[in-house]
């Protein structure tokens, strides 16, 4: 038991060295593979890494989408790590990058084919511009070739100070509507 | 960004701004209010011409959809095919579906304005650089690469020079229609730009047909539209004996 | 005292923060300036930060050399740490990657918002990417302060077995397109 305890946290700390060494986003799957333990056991290691994390004295935090992981400041140092902010993320999105960004957000992964239908206009620029800006990405359609989904990328999640998508104000109920 | 996509960002679409001009008025999804506004969207239909004409086919679509609406409301006896009646209806549910997401632009709009930022770390800091190359790497990879990059690229920046080589603007329409019939009082004159077999007797009437003679179908529609703009302004009165016939419009 | 050992909490959290974005050494005298402190309370925040990294469930650890202070990890997971990273640079280069190297070797030296601009999504992960690999180098734009340009590095053109980056097939058509 004691033995079992001690080694719950030498795996939480290498899993919290391992988020901090790669800085990107990471899946369950490979972070299972790098230390060979079991695929529920990895996502029990980032949960509790994730409780112990939000403690007051702690400065980070983590943050997760499509399976995976990544290691972030807390939003509230925002202000004093200015000079660390992306330049992506200082312009402020205009009426039509919104619309478009909040479709996709609460309503991704979905095609350009259906943001144009709810919005009535041709999107294809304005898609452009925010994958440019990193703020959504685009995966090829699983069923039909040529075709890209868009959906939240990380850096969406960084921009809004949010942890995991389903964070937003009303998720659920938005994603029934339509 | 060009110019052109930083005027384009500043528009919502045309759902957006249709939804704006009902709750303006304070007046629930309703085919009977969507007539009632279709006025005032084609008002605005003449602003995003000026500011950014190549929003205005998307625009257009919707206009049409309105037109259609309008029409049904003003000719009870108009009899709209299945197809018709089932684009109405889903017009109208895009509309209260938008309605009912809006508030989720806002909710975005509040936490991006918040500036709560998260930072994360770039991948591998600080680590050295070691020369890592991999068997996929090869000249003719790159080749591929850089071919391809530049035919979609070229591609892209076609889509956007392909939008309508000459455009027909509603406020030249209306002025053409206007001038047809101000001309017509008074006979053709030299200086008359209606040179393409268009006939009219001489009490300030004009029929529809004449004036889309030979006209391509963009150009149909957007003359289309001025007609009901001038409807609307009651500047004119139109006449129709029955379905799909003629229309005879009069000066009022 | 209640008030006083909340502050102290936040204080902890907001170094983490700091020295988790900065990732190089950074002297206390700056952190003492970042964050409007005495240099004595920084160094303070500094020993409680480091008094906390020790528990066993930390995978992050404090390092000091000439009044400079640096995060990084434990030792305990430097074996397992460098076997990842090998293993991950074994993996060939994805799509994405050899697209971004393409651009980079017919056009360069570019900017990331160039090549932003051509393939129309943001480039950042892959030019970092690009860079831990050695296939490019990134020099400071002359015109521009913070702005960096990206070019071909010479291992790059060693191991394609060319001796100058005209070489490549078709260099000129591609190069006199920008």
């Amino acid at each position: 038991m004691q033995q079992d305890n001690q080694q719950l946290k030498a795996d939480i700390a290498a899993v919290e060295a391992l988020l901090f060494v790669y800085g990107e986003p990471i899946s369950i799957k490979k972070i299972s593979g790098i230390f060979k333990i079991d695929q529920t056991i990895a996502d029990n290691l980032i949960k509790e890494l994730e409780e112990k994390l939000k403690a007051d004295n702690r400065g980070l935090m983590l943050i997760f989408s499509n399976n995976q992981v990544q290691l972030t400041t807390k939003p509230d140092f925002s202000s004093i790590l200015e000079n660390f902010i992306k330049e992506e993320f200082k312009e402020n999105l205009t009426p039509a990058s919104l619309e478009t960004l909040a479709l996709i957000a609460y309503l991704g992964p979905m095609s350009r084919v259906q943001i144009d239908y709810y919005r009535g206009v041709n999107s294809s620029f304005i898609l452009r511009n925010l994958l440019i800006r990193g703020l959504i990405e685009r995966l090829p359609n699983p069923q039909k070739n040529n075709i890209y989904l868009y959906q939240p990328s990380f850096d969406l999640l960084k921009y809004l100070g949010i942890s995991k998508i389903e964070e937003l104000p009303e998720y659920d109920k938005f994603k029934s509507i339509i | 960004m060009n110019n052109y996509e930083l005027k384009i960002e500043q528009f919502s679409g045309p759902i957006e701004k249709l939804l704006e001009l009902i709750e303006g008025k304070k007046m629930e999804i309703t085919e009977l209010n969507l007539a009632e506004v279709t006025a005032d969207f084609l008002n605005y239909l003449k602003q995003v011409e000026k500011i950014e004409p190549r929003l205005l086919a998307d625009f257009v679509v919707v206009a049409a959809k309105l037109l259609l609406i309008k029409s049904k409301a003003l000719l009870p006896n108009l009899r709209l095919s299945d197809d018709e009646e089932e684009d109405i209806k889903d017009f109208e549910n895009r509309l209260k579906n938008y309605q009912q997401f809006k508030p989720a632009i806002n909710y975005l709009k509040n936490l991006s304005e918040q500036n709560k930022f998260l930072i994360s770390r770039p991948l591998f800091a600080g680590r050295p650089t070691i020369f890592y190359p991999s068997k996929n790497l090869e000249i003719n990879e790159l080749y591929k690469m850089i071919k391809g990059i530049f035919e979609t690229f070229n591609q892209l920046q076609n889509e956007t020079k392909i939008i309508k080589p000459s455009l027909i603007t509603l406020e030249e329409k209306i002025e053409e229609i206007m001038e047809r019939l101000n001309t017509d009082l008074h006979g053709f004159t030299s200086t008359s730009n209606f040179s393409d077999g268009a006939s009219a007797d001489s009490r300030g009437q004009v029929n529809f047909n004449d004036l889309t003679n030979k006209k391509i179908r963009s150009e149909i529609v957007v003359l289309f539209l001025a007609l009901l703009h001038l409807l609307a302004r009651q500047s004119i009165k139109i006449e129709q004996k029955k379905g799909f016939s003629d229309i005879i419009i009069n000066k009022n």
